[in-house]
C-alpha cells in the first residue's frame, strides 16, 4: 500500500514540477480516518498530502467535467494543460464514457491508474471501530492498512484487524473490473478480476411481486428530499442545464417533493443513465436519505448487458447504447 | 376494480404507419372502445420516455406508442432506436413495480387497421381489469 | 314446411289492417248490415294499406297471430292514388319472407274491399279463417325456432337494401330509374330475389352464429348450404363488422355474431 | 421537328401505376406540367393491390401511401382519370393528344369520399380490386387510399334507385354526366402501361376456375393482405378453413409456347417466393412447396431471399413442371401430378397457388395503332439495348413493364429514366407551364397571445350522425385562447375555405383549428387556406375526430362526443404553442459530377447536357467506355462497339461536359446543391463546384481460382471468348461453357444477373461463326428473363446442349497430357458425363470494385452486405442515396445489363434535375435546430440521424443542416439535454399535449 502512496508523491511531484499538468487531482486524509477527501494540488510542495488507502473511496472524474465545464476569465488564456487524477478502475470507466460522449478530449487529463480490488465502506468502518472500542479522538491519526484479506487499522498502539467483507463497499463486492485501462500510467501490480455473482443487489427486488415492488420503491421515493446530490456528484451528470429540473422552455419535473415527482425525477434520471452508469456508488453514498440508487441504475445495467451486450465505459470506440442499434435486437413487441 | 371506471389510455403514433393504420381503422368503421386519445408525432423515434413518464404522472391509466414495423419506418431507421429505448423503458417502469400491461408498444402498419382495433380492445381491456393507476400520479394539481 | 291437418277445437287469432277510407268503412257496413262472420279477427285501421310494413305483418306472426290479411281500396280508388299498388308489390315480396322463415306463405292474404262491399267482407273473413283453422296454429311444437326465423325474416326487410328496393320497385318498373330507363319486372325480380336470399342467409348465419361461435363448416352443415356460398357470406359480415374472429379450432376459424345495442 | 413549331413544357404520362407516378413526379418537381392519364378510376396501380413487396418485405402500402398523395397533390400534376387516349397528332416537342374521358357520375369537385353513398347503396357487384372476392357497391372506390377520393358509379351495375343521391349531402352526384372529350397540347409523351396478368383459365390442365381451392397468385396477394377479404388470413376458398399445405406453380402463362408465351415473367420466382414466406408468417404450421423450371432471382439480394426461404422458412423447392392438377371430390384437395428426375409422381395440397405471367396490357394493341409505335411480337412495346426508354417514334418514350417484363425497382427507375429523356427534348420550357406559386404577405403574429378559431365539421352524417357537433363547438368556446368557434357541414368545401379566411379577418384570428377528418389527407388543404388568410401556414392544427373517433365509436354518441371535446382541447393546447416556421432556402450549384467513365456514367453525363446543366465526368483510368469496351457482341443486333464509339464521339463533341481521365477523387466536402471536390487527373488538381454527385463506378470481373483458370490459354473467360471471337483468332470444335464461376455462394453470395445471358450470346455467336462446333452449357438455372428467353430457346433449337449440375456436385476441369476433360453429373441420370472440348470458358462473376470503400466514407453512403452501394429504398428509390443530392447508377448498384445501366443512368439524370432545376432549394419545415447554450456536444445525435444532418460547429455544438433533416425527429428524442427540438413537435408543446389530455382546463 504505502509504496503505492509514494509512487503517487513521486509521480505528482514529477509532473507538477516540470509543469506537465495543470494541478493534480488525489486523495488526503478526511476529516476523520474513516473517509478520504479529494485534494487538488497545484504545488508540489504539497504533494506529500496524497495519500492511497482503503478509504480512497470516492470517484475523482467528477472533478474533470468541472475542468472543462471552466469558463477561462475574460482576456485570459485558457491553460490547456491536462490534469493529473489517480483513477481507480470504475473511476477509469468513468472517464472512458466521458471520452466516449466527447464531453473529455484525452489530451486535458493525465490517469494514474491503480488497480483496486475494493474500497471500504466509511459507514461500516466507523461502526466497526466503534465496536472496538475506539475513542474518537484518536481516530483521526489513525493509519488504515489492506493486508491480505483484511483491513488493519493502528492507533494509540492499538492494532485492530478486520475481515475485508465486511467493511468493503457494497459496489466493490460487485465489482468484477478491477484494473484501469484507459491510463497513462499505472501504479502497483494489476489484480486478478474476481469471479463473481453480478446483480446481487436486485436479485431480491426481482424475486419481489409486482405489488411488493411497486411499495417498495413507493416508499423509497417518498424519501427523497431533492437534494440532487446524486447528480452533483455524479461524473456523467454533466448537461448544462438539468432536462428534468430546467424550467424553461418547460418544466418536466416540479421542484415540488412529493412521491410522484420524486419518482419522475429518478426514472428520469435512471433512463439518462442507461448504457452510461459505470455503478462507482457515489450517488448512493451521498444519499442523505440512503436512497438505494444503486438498485434502481444496476438494473438497467443488467438489461443493457442481458438484452444488448453492452458495456458501460468498456471502450471510448463504442457506439453509445441508445445511439446504436441491429437489425435483430430482441423484439418483444410484435 | 370498480366496476364503471373507464380507463385513459394516451397513445402516441408514428405519422406513416401506425396513424395511418388508425385511420384505416375508421374508414373501416372498426369498432373500439372510446378510451384512447391519440397523440401523433412523425415518427416513434422522436417518442422521448418522459413523454411516457409524463403521461403516466399526468393520470394516464395506460400508455399505447405504435411504429411502423421494423424495416419499414419512413426514416429508415428511427424505430430501430425507439425499440431500443422503449424495451429498457418498459422493464425500467417493471422494475418499480407499474403493471407492464399499462405500458404497450406495437408495430402497426398503414394496412393493419384491424390489428390497431384489436390492440385498443386489448389494452382497454387489460387496464379496465388493473383499475386505476397511481403509482406515478400526480398528487398535486397546482402545478 | 308446416303441415295442415284441423284441429277441431283450434280458434286461429287473427289480424287485419283495414284502409281507413274503402276496407275499413266496409267492415263497418258488414256490421250496419248485421252480416255474421267468425269472431277470430280483430282489426287494425291504418290510413292506406300501402301503410302496412312487412315488419307489422311478420312481427304479429311472430307475436302468436296465426294469419294477417291486408285489406285495401280497389285499384284505381286509393285515396292516395297508388298506395295500394304498392301494398300489393310489397306483400308478394312479405309472402316470400314467409315462406323463407318456414311458414305457409297462405297465412297471409291480401284482399281489394270497397267501402260498399260488406258483404265480401264478411266472405273474405269467414274464407280466411277457414283457410287458417286449415292450417292449423302458426306455432305448434317449434315455437322458438319459428319466432326465431321470423324474426330474421324481419330483420331482413330491415336491411336498408331491402326497404330501399320494395319502396322504388314501382318507380324502377314503371317510371323508370334515374337514368330514364325503365327496369324489366323479371329483371327486377331477380335481382330482388337475389338479394332477399343473400340478406335472409346472412340473418340465418348471424342467428346461427349468436348463441355459440361456430366454424364455416359447420354453419353451412346446419343451414344445408355449400360452404364455399357460407365463406363469402361469412367474410362479408366480417368486413362489415356483424361477425368477428373468435378463435380457431384446429384448422377452422371460428365466427361469433357481434352484439351491438343501437 | 418543324421549323416554328412551339415547343410545349408539358409531358403526357400514360398510365397511374407505380411507374406513371414517378415520371409525374420527377417531371412536376423538375419544372414541367404533367398530365397522368389513368383509365381505371384512381392511380395506384398493381401495387396498390400487392401486401408486401421483396427482397425487404416492406408493406406495399406503407411506402406507396406517400407518393399516391404527393402525385395526388402536386400542384403541376393534372389527373386525368378514368379517360384513355383518342387521337394523337402533331410531332416530338408539341403533341395535341385527344382524350376520351368516360363519365364518374360523381363531381371530383363535390366528393369528399366519405363513403355514405357505398354503404347505403343496394347493389352487390364483383370487386375487381379483391378479385372478385369480396362484393362492392355500384358506387366505389377500389381501396381506402384511394387517388383521387372520388367515388364512381359503375353504370353497368348500378340500378339507378336514386338513393346515393339522397344519402350524399354534398351533393356530389350527378348521374348525367356525359362522355366527354379534352384535347391537350404536350411536349413528349411516356408510356406506362404496366402489365396484366395472364389468364389461367387458358391453361385448362390446372383446373382454374373449376377447382375452388386453386388461385392465382394475385388473388392469393389479397388472401395476405390485411385489408383484403379474409383480413390477412390465409383461407382455402372451398371452406374457408385455414391451409396446412400449399402448392405454388411456377410460370403459367410464361415460357410456355403452348399458350403462346415464350417469354419469361421475370418477377413471378420471386413473388411466389415472397408469398410462400408471408403465408407461413402468417399461419403457423404452414407447409410451401414451389414447383418450378428455374428458379431465377438474379436480381439485387434475391438469391438471399431465395436462401432464407430455403433455410429459415423452410419452403420445398421441386425443379418440375406438373402436368396437371385434379380435384379430390371429397376434400377438395388439389392433387398435383408431376414428374420428377424421370419418374411420374403425385402430391396432395390442401391448396394450389398459380404463379400467373405477365402478360402485356389488353389496350396495348389499340393503343399502338393510335399512337403509331411499334410493339414486339409479344404486344409488348419494342426498344432497343442502347434506348431502352425509346419507341419507335420520336418524342414518345416507354417504362416499366409495358416494354418488359420487371419488378418494381427496375419500373421506378426506368420511371425516372423516361421522365429525364422526355423531358430533355423540352428542356428548354422548362418551368414555362408550371403552377407559380403567389407570396401571399404574412402577419407577424410573434408578440401576440394566441387567437384560435376552431371549425368543426360535420362531414355530412359522418361525424355529425355520431358526434354531438354543437356541442363540441360549445365547449371549445370555453377553452382558454379560442376567440372563436364555430361548425360546418363540410368544413372542406370550397366556400368553408372562404369563410375560414373571412373569420381570420372578422376576428383577427392567429391561431386556425379544424376538427374533422385526418391530417394525413386535409393538412394541406387547410395550411394553404391558413396562408391565404395571411397567417404562416405552421399555425393550424387539426384534430381527428372523425377517421379516429366518429367512425369507431358509431354506437357510442356521448363517449365519442366526449373523446372529440377532449381531442379539441388537446389541439388547442398545441396550438397556442404554435409558431410560424420559416422553410431555410439555399441556392443550387446548377452541374453535376459524375465518377466513372463507362457507359453509366457517360450516360448519365450527357442526360445532364441534355437537360442544360454542365456535367463534369471523371474516369480513373486513361480511357471511356469501362467494361463495354471489351463487348464486341449484344444478343440483339447491335454491335457494341460502334454503339460505345458514337457515344464517347457525343461526350467528347459536347461542349456541356468537361472529362477528366485518369482521375482521382480527392476529397468532396459540402452537401445537396453546394458541393466542392478536389481532383487529381493526368497530374494536375482541380476544384469543382456541383449541386449532385453520380456513383457510377462499375463493377470488375471476378478473377476464378477455381477450374485451374490460367494453367491453360483454352481456359477462358466470357470476355475472353468475345475478345478472340472478334478477332477471329479461334476455331473451336467443342466448347464447354460454366456457368456461376464464383456467382451464387462461392467466393460471392449472390447471383450476377448477365452471365446466363452472356454465355448464350457467346454460344450463339460462335455457331454463328462455327455452324459445326458443339457447345455445351454446364449451369445451375437458367435465368434469361424476360424476352432473353428467347435467346435461350433458340440457341437450344441451335443445338446448343444446356447441361444441369448441382450444387454439391460441380463440374470437375482436368488437363491430362495436354488434353482438356471435363466431367459433370446430370442429376436426372445417374451418370457422369464426360466431355473433351478444346475450350472451356467460365462465366465468372461480377464482383463490387474494392474501392467502394472509400468512396463510401468520403461521400458518406453506406455499402450493401455484398460491398455494392445500397441506395436510399430497395424499392422506390434505386437510384438515390439517403443523403440527398447523391445518386448511383449502373453495376455500382449490383451486376447489371447495358440496357439496364442506361436506364438507371437516365433515371438519376431525371432524380437530379429535382434538385438542379430549382431556383433555391427549399427545406423541410418540420426540422430540429439545436440551443447550443444546452448542447454538451456528446454527438448522441449525429450518431442517430439517418439523414447525416447533424455536424458539429466550431464551438463543438452540434448543428442542423436544416436542408438534409428531414424531420424524423430521433435527435430530440435521443438528446439528453433536451438541447434539440423538433419544430412543430417540440418538447414543450407535447407536453402540453399530454398534460390536456387529462386536465379539464389547460393552465
Amino acid at each position: 500500500m504505502s509504496e503505492i502512496e509514494d509512487k503517487i508523491r513521486e509521480i505528482a511531484k514529477k509532473l507538477l514540477e516540470e509543469g506537465k499538468v495543470k494541478y493534480f487531482i488525489g486523495y488526503a486524509k478526511g476529516s476523520d480516518a474513516f473517509c478520504a477527501k479529494p485534494i487538488i494540488i497545484d504545488d508540489p510542495k504539497d504533494v506529500d498530502k496524497l495519500i492511497w488507502s482503503p478509504c480512497c473511496v470516492n470517484n475523482l472524474a467528477v472533478y474533470l467535467v468541472d475542468e472543462i465545464k471552466k469558463k477561462p476569465r475574460r482576456g485570459e488564456e485558457p491553460d490547456l494543460r491536462p490534469v493529473g487524477i489517480i483513477a481507480k478502475a470504475c473511476d477509469e470507466r468513468g472517464i472512458t464514457v466521458l471520452l466516449q460522449e466527447n464531453i473529455l478530449p484525452r489530451e486535458r487529463a493525465y490517469i494514474i491508474g491503480i488497480p483496486c480490488s475494493g474500497m471500504a465502506e466509511p459507514q461500516k468502518l466507523e461502526k466497526l471501530a466503534g465496536e472496538k472500542g475506539i475513542s474518537h479522538k484518536a481516530i483521526y491519526d489513525m493509519h488504515i492498512r489492506e493486508e491480505e484479506n483484511e483491513f488493519s487499522f493502528e492507533a494509540e498502539g492499538v492494532k485492530e484487524a478486520l475481515p475485508r467483507d465486511e467493511v468493503l463497499a457494497d459496489k466493490c463486492k460487485e465489482c468484477f473490473q478491477h484494473n484501469p485501462k484507459e491510463c497513462d500510467i499505472v501504479i502497483g501490480e494489476s489484480v486478478e478480476n474476481p469471479q463473481i455473482e453480478k446483480y446481487v443487489t436486485i436479485k431480491e427486488l426481482e424475486d419481489m411481486s409486482l405489488e411488493d415492488r411497486e411499495k417498495f420503491w413507493e416508499k423509497i421515493f417518498e424519501r427523497c428530499i431533492r437534494c440532487n446530490a446524486c447528480k452533483e456528484v455524479c461524473p456523467l451528470c454533466y448537461c448544462e442545464e438539468c432536462t428534468v429540473e430546467k424550467a424553461k422552455p418547460m418544466r418536466w419535473c416540479s421542484k415540488s417533493v412529493d412521491k410522484s415527482n420524486n419518482a419522475f425525477y429518478h426514472l428520469m434520471r435512471a433512463m439518462h443513465l442507461v448504457g452510461r452508469c459505470i455503478d462507482c456508488g457515489e450517488c448512493e453514498r451521498v444519499c442523505p436519505m440512503g436512497i438505494p440508487l444503486r438498485k434502481l441504475y444496476k438494473k438497467l445495467e443488467k438489461e443493457a448487458e442481458e438484452l444488448y451486450g453492452y458495456e458501460a465505459g468498456s471502450s471510448s470506440e463504442d457506439v453509445p447504447l441508445f445511439a446504436a442499434f441491429t437489425n435483430d435486437d430482441p423484439d418483444e413487441f410484435e | 376494480m370498480l366496476p364503471t371506471f373507464e380507463p385513459k389510455i394516451l397513445a402516441f403514433l408514428c405519422n406513416w404507419c401506425s396513424y395511418a393504420g388508425a385511420d384505416l381503422a375508421g374508414v373501416s368503421r372498426f369498432q373500439y372502445p372510446p378510451n384512447v386519445r391519440i397523440v401523433r408525432v412523425m415518427c416513434s423515434g422522436r417518442i422521448s420516455p418522459r413523454f411516457v413518464l409524463k403521461s403516466f404522472q399526468e393520470g394516464a391509466d395506460g400508455v399505447l406508442i405504435a411504429g411502423c414495423h421494423p424495416g419499414d419506418c419512413h426514416y429508415s431507421k428511427g424505430n430501430y432506436y425507439t425499440r431500443r429505448r422503449l424495451t429498457v423503458l418498459g422493464k425500467l417502469l417493471e422494475h418499480v413495480g407499474l403493471d407492464p400491461r399499462r405500458f404497450k408498444v406495437k408495430w402497426i402498419s398503414a394496412s393493419e387497421g384491424g390489428k390497431f382495433a384489436d390492440v385498443v380492445k386489448e389494452i382497454t381491456e387489460d387496464v379496465k381489469k388493473l383499475g386505476p393507476q397511481n403509482s406515478l400520479k400526480r398528487v398535486d394539481e397546482n402545478e | 314446411m308446416e303441415g295442415g291437418g284441423i284441429l277441431p277445437d283450434f280458434e286461429p287469432k287473427i289480424l287485419a289492417f283495414a284502409c281507413n277510407w274503402c276496407s275499413y268503412a266496409g267492415a263497418d257496413l258488414a256490421g250496419v248490415s248485421r252480416i255474421q262472420y267468425p269472431p277470430n279477427m280483430s282489426i287494425i285501421r291504418v290510413m292506406c294499406s300501402g301503410r302496412v310494413d312487412p315488419i307489422f305483418i311478420l312481427d304479429a306472426l311472430k307475436k302468436g297471430v296465426d294469419g294477417v290479411m291486408v285489406l285495401g281500396c280497389h285499384p284505381g280508388d286509393c285515396h292516395y292514388i297508388s298506395g295500394n299498388l304498392m301494398a300489393e308489390r310489397k306483400m308478394r315480396w312479405t309472402k316470400e319472407l314467409i315462406e323463407k322463415a318456414g311458414c305457409d306463405p297462405r297465412r297471409l292474404k291480401l284482399e281489394w274491399i270497397s267501402a260498399s262491399e260488406g258483404e265480401r267482407f264478411a266472405n273474405t273473413a269467414r274464407e280466411f279463417t277457414e283457410q287458417i283453422k286449415e292450417l292449423g296454429p302458426l306455432q305448434k311444437e317449434d315455437k322458438e325456432k319459428i319466432s326465431a326465423e321470423l324474426k330474421a325474416a324481419s330483420k331482413v326487410v330491415d336491411e336498408s337494401r331491402v326497404r330501399v328496393l320494395m319502396g322504388k320497385e314501382r318507380e324502377l318498373v314503371e317510371e323508370g330509374n334515374v337514368y330514364g330507363d325503365k327496369a324489366a319486372q323479371k329483371d327486377f325480380d331477380a335481382l330482388m330475389k337475389g338479394i332477399l336470399d343473400d340478406e335472409h342467409t346472412r340473418e340465418k348465419i348471424l342467428l346461427a352464429a349468436k348463441a355459440e361461435p361456430l366454424s364455416i363448416k359447420e354453419i353451412s352443415k346446419r343451414m344445408g348450404m355449400p360452404s364455399q356460398e357460407i365463406g363469402r357470406h361469412v367474410m362479408w359480415l366480417r368486413h362489415k363488422g356483424k361477425i368477428a374472429l373468435h378463435g380457431i379450432e384446429g384448422r377452422s376459424p371460428l365466427y361469433k355474431t357481434v352484439e351491438v345495442e343501437v | 421537328m418543324k421549323s416554328g413549331q412551339e415547343k410545349v413544357g408539358a409531358v403526357l404520362v400514360v398510365g397511374g401505376g407505380i411507374a406513371g407516378m414517378q415520371s409525374s413526379l420527377d417531371l412536376a418537381e423538375s419544372g414541367f406540367k404533367v398530365y397522368l392519364l389513368e383509365r381505371s378510376p384512381c392511380i395506384g396501380g398493381v401495387m396498390a393491390q400487392l401486401d408486401k413487396t421483396f427482397p425487404t418485405n416492406d408493406c406495399a402500402m406503407c411506402i406507396m401511401a406517400p407518393k399516391l398523395v404527393a402525385t395526388g397533390r402536386h400542384p403541376n400534376i393534372e389527373l386525368i382519370t378514368n379517360s384513355e387516349i383518342e387521337k394523337l397528332e402533331g410531332e416530338p416537342g408539341s403533341f395535341e393528344v385527344t382524350l376520351a374521358k368516360h363519365p364518374r357520375r360523381v363531381s371530383s369537385e363535390k366528393c369528399t369520399g366519405c363513403g355514405i353513398c357505398a354503404q347505403e347503396c343496394p347493389v352487390e357487384a364483383i370487386n375487381e380490386f379483391n378479385e372478385g372476392l369480396l362484393p362492392r357497391s355500384a358506387v366505389h372506390i377500389d381501396y381506402p387510399q384511394a387517388v383521387p377520393l372520388t367515388f364512381i358509379i359503375d353504370k353497368t351495375v348500378c340500378i339507378g334507385c336514386g338513393i346515393c343521391e339522397k344519402m350524399c349531402k354534398a351533393n356530389a352526384i350527378e348521374y348525367d354526366q356525359a362522355e366527354e372529350q379534352q384535347k391537350i397540347d404536350v411536349g413528349s409523351i411516356i408510356l406506362a402501361l404496366g402489365f396484366d396478368e395472364f389468364n389461367p383459365e387458358i391453361k385448362k390442365e390446372y383446373g382454374y376456375g373449376i377447382y375452388p381451392n386453386v388461385v392465382s397468385s394475385i388473388e392469393f396477394e389479397r388472401l395476405l393482405s390485411a385489408i383484403g377479404p379474409t383480413g390477412g388470413m390465409v383461407l382455402r376458398p372451398s371452406d374457408y378453413d385455414i391451409p396446412k399445405k400449399i402448392a405454388f406453380i411456377q410460370c403459367v402463362g410464361s415460357r410456355d409456347e403452348q399458350c403462346d408465351k415464350s417469354y419469361c415473367s421475370a418477377v413471378s420466382c420471386m413473388y411466389s417466393i415472397k408469398e410462400a414466406i408471408i403465408a407461413k408468417e402468417h399461419t403457423e404450421g404452414l407447409d410451401c412447396h414451389i414447383f418450378y423450371m428455374d428458379i431465377r432471382t438474379f436480381g439485387k439480394e434475391f438469391e438471399d431471399y431465395y436462401n432464407r426461404a430455403q433455410e429459415e422458412y423452410k419452403i420445398g423447392f421441386t425443379r418440375s413442371r406438373p402436368a396437371s392438377l385434379r380435384e379430390d371430390p371429397e376434400t377438395k384437395n388439389v392433387i398435383i401430378s408431376y414428374v420428377e428426375n424421370g419418374e411420374p409422381k403425385e402430391e396432395e395440397f390442401d391448396m394450389v397457388v398459380l404463379s400467373v405471367g405477365i402478360d402485356a396490357p389488353k389496350d396495348a394493341i389499340t393503343l399502338s395503332e393510335r399512337l403509331g409505335i411499334d410493339l414486339n411480337k409479344h404486344n409488348f412495346v419494342s426498344t432497343k439495348k442502347f434506348s431502352p426508354l425509346s419507341t419507335s417514334r420520336e418524342g414518345i418514350f416507354v417504362c416499366g413493364a409495358f416494354s418488359s417484363p420487371k419488378d418494381i425497382p427496375d419500373t421506378v427507375a426506368q420511371a425516372s429514366g423516361a421522365a429525364s429523356k422526355a423531358s430533355s427534348i423540352i428542356s428548354s420550357e422548362r418551368g414555362k407551364l408550371v403552377a407559380k406559386r403567389e407570396i401571399i404577405p404574412e402577419k407577424d403574429v410573434r408578440l401576440e397571445g394566441a387567437r384560435i378559431g376552431v371549425f368543426v365539421c360535420h362531414c355530412g352524417i359522418n361525424i355529425g350522425g355520431v358526434v354531438r357537433v354543437p356541442e363540441v363547438v360549445e365547449y371549445a368556446r370555453t377553452l382558454p385562447n379560442v376567440a372563436y368557434a364555430e361548425h360546418n357541414l363540410y368544413t372542406c368545401s370550397q366556400d368553408t375555405q372562404e369563410r375560414i379566411k373571412e373569420k381570420v379577418k372578422e376576428h383577427d384570428l392567429n391561431r386556425v383549428i379544424v376538427a374533422s377528418c385526418t391530417p394525413r389527407t386535409h393538412e394541406p388543404l387547410f395550411q394553404s387556406t391558413t396562408s391565404e388568410a395571411g397567417l404562416n401556414p405552421y399555425l393550424f392544427e387539426m384534430a381527428n375526430i372523425r377517421d379516429q373517433c366518429s367512425w369507431v365509436h358509431m354506437h357510442e354518441p356521448d363517449s365519442a362526443t366526449e373523446k372529440a371535446k377532449d381531442l379539441v382541447r388537446m389541439a388547442v393546447a398545441k396550438a397556442r404553442l404554435l409558431e410560424p416556421l420559416k422553410k431555410a432556402t439555399l441556392d443550387v450549384k446548377r452541374n453535376a459530377l459524375v465518377i466513372g467513365g463507362g457507359i453509366s456514367g457517360m450516360t448519365a453525363a450527357l442526360g445532364f447536357a441534355d437537360q442544360g446543366y454542365k456535367a463534369y465526368l471523371i474516369e480513373k483510368t486513361s480511357e471511356l467506355g469501362g467494361k463495354v469496351r471489351h463487348l464486341h457482341y449484344a444478343v440483339t443486333e447491335e454491335n457494341p462497339q460502334d454503339e460505345l464509339f458514337a457515344l464517347i464521339k457525343k461526350i467528347e463533341n459536347n461542349e456541356n461536359i468537361e472529362v477528366f481521365k485518369d482521375a482521382e477523387l480527392l476529397s468532396i466536402e459540402g452537401y445537396v446543391g453546394n458541393y466542392k471536390t478536389k481532383i487529381s487527373y493526368e497530374n494536375l488538381e482541380k476544384e469543382i463546384d456541383h449541386g449532385v454527385v453520380v456513383v457510377a463506378t462499375g463493377a470488375l470481373e471476378y478473377e476464378p481460382t477455381e477450374y485451374s483458370y490460367g494453367e491453360d490459354r483454352r481456359l477462358v473467360t466470357q470476355l475472353e471468348l468475345e475478345k478472340l471471337l472478334a478477332e477471329e483468332k479461334i476455331n473451336p470444335k467443342n466448347v464447354v461453357m460454366i456457368q456461376c464461376v464464383g456467382s451464387r455462394g462461392e467466393s460471392v453470395s449472390y447471383c450476377s444477373r448477365i452471365c446466363c445471358t452472356t454465355a448464350i450470346k457467346n454460344a450463339l455467336q460462335i455457331k454463328d461463326q462455327h455452324t459445326d462446333a458443339k457447345i455445351y452449357i454446364l449451369y445451375r438455372d437458367i435465368r434469361t428473363y424476360g424476352f432473353m428467353e428467347d435467346y435461350y430457346q433458340k440457341a437450344a433449337e441451335e443445338g446448343v446442349v444446356f447441361v444441369r449440375y448441382d450444387v454439391d456436385s460441380k463440374p470437375k476441369v482436368e488437363i491430362t497430357e495436354g488434353n482438356l476433360k471435363v466431367s459433370v453429373k446430370e442429376p436426372n441420370i445417374d451418370e457422369e458425363l464426360r466431355l473433351d472440348p478444346d475450350l472451356v470458358v467460365l462465366s465468372v462473376a461480377a464482383i463490387p470494385d474494392p474501392n467502394n470503400e472509400e468512396l463510401s466514407k468520403s461521400l458518406k453512403v453506406p455499402l450493401s452486405k455484398d460491398g455494392f452501394f445500397l441506395e436510399a429504398h430497395m424499392k422506390l428509390r434505386p437510384v438515390d442515396f439517403a443523403t440527398e443530392g447523391v445518386f448511383l447508377c449502373g453495376s455500382a448498384h449490383s451486376p447489371k445489363f447495358i440496357d439496364e445501366s442506361i436506364s438507371q443512368a437516365e433515371a438519376v439524370v431525371s432524380r437530379a434535375c429535382t434538385i438542379l432545376s430549382k431556383d433555391y432549394l427549399e427545406a423541410e419545415g418540420v426540422i430540429s435546430i439545436v440551443n447550443s447554450d444546452i448542447c454538451s456536444g456528446c454527438e448522441t445525435c449525429i450518431l442517430v440521424c439517418p439523414f447525416d444532418a447533424i455536424d458539429k460547429d466550431d464551438k463543438k455544438k452540434a448543428k442542423v443542416n436544416e436542408l438534409l433533416c428531414k424531420g424524423c425527429g430521433a435527435c430530440v428524442a435521443a438528446c439528453r439535454a433536451g438541447a434539440i427540438q423538433q419544430r412543430c413537435f417540440t418538447d414543450e408543446q407535447i407536453l402540453s399535449v399530454i398534460r390536456s389530455a387529462f386536465q379539464e382546463v389547460e393552465v
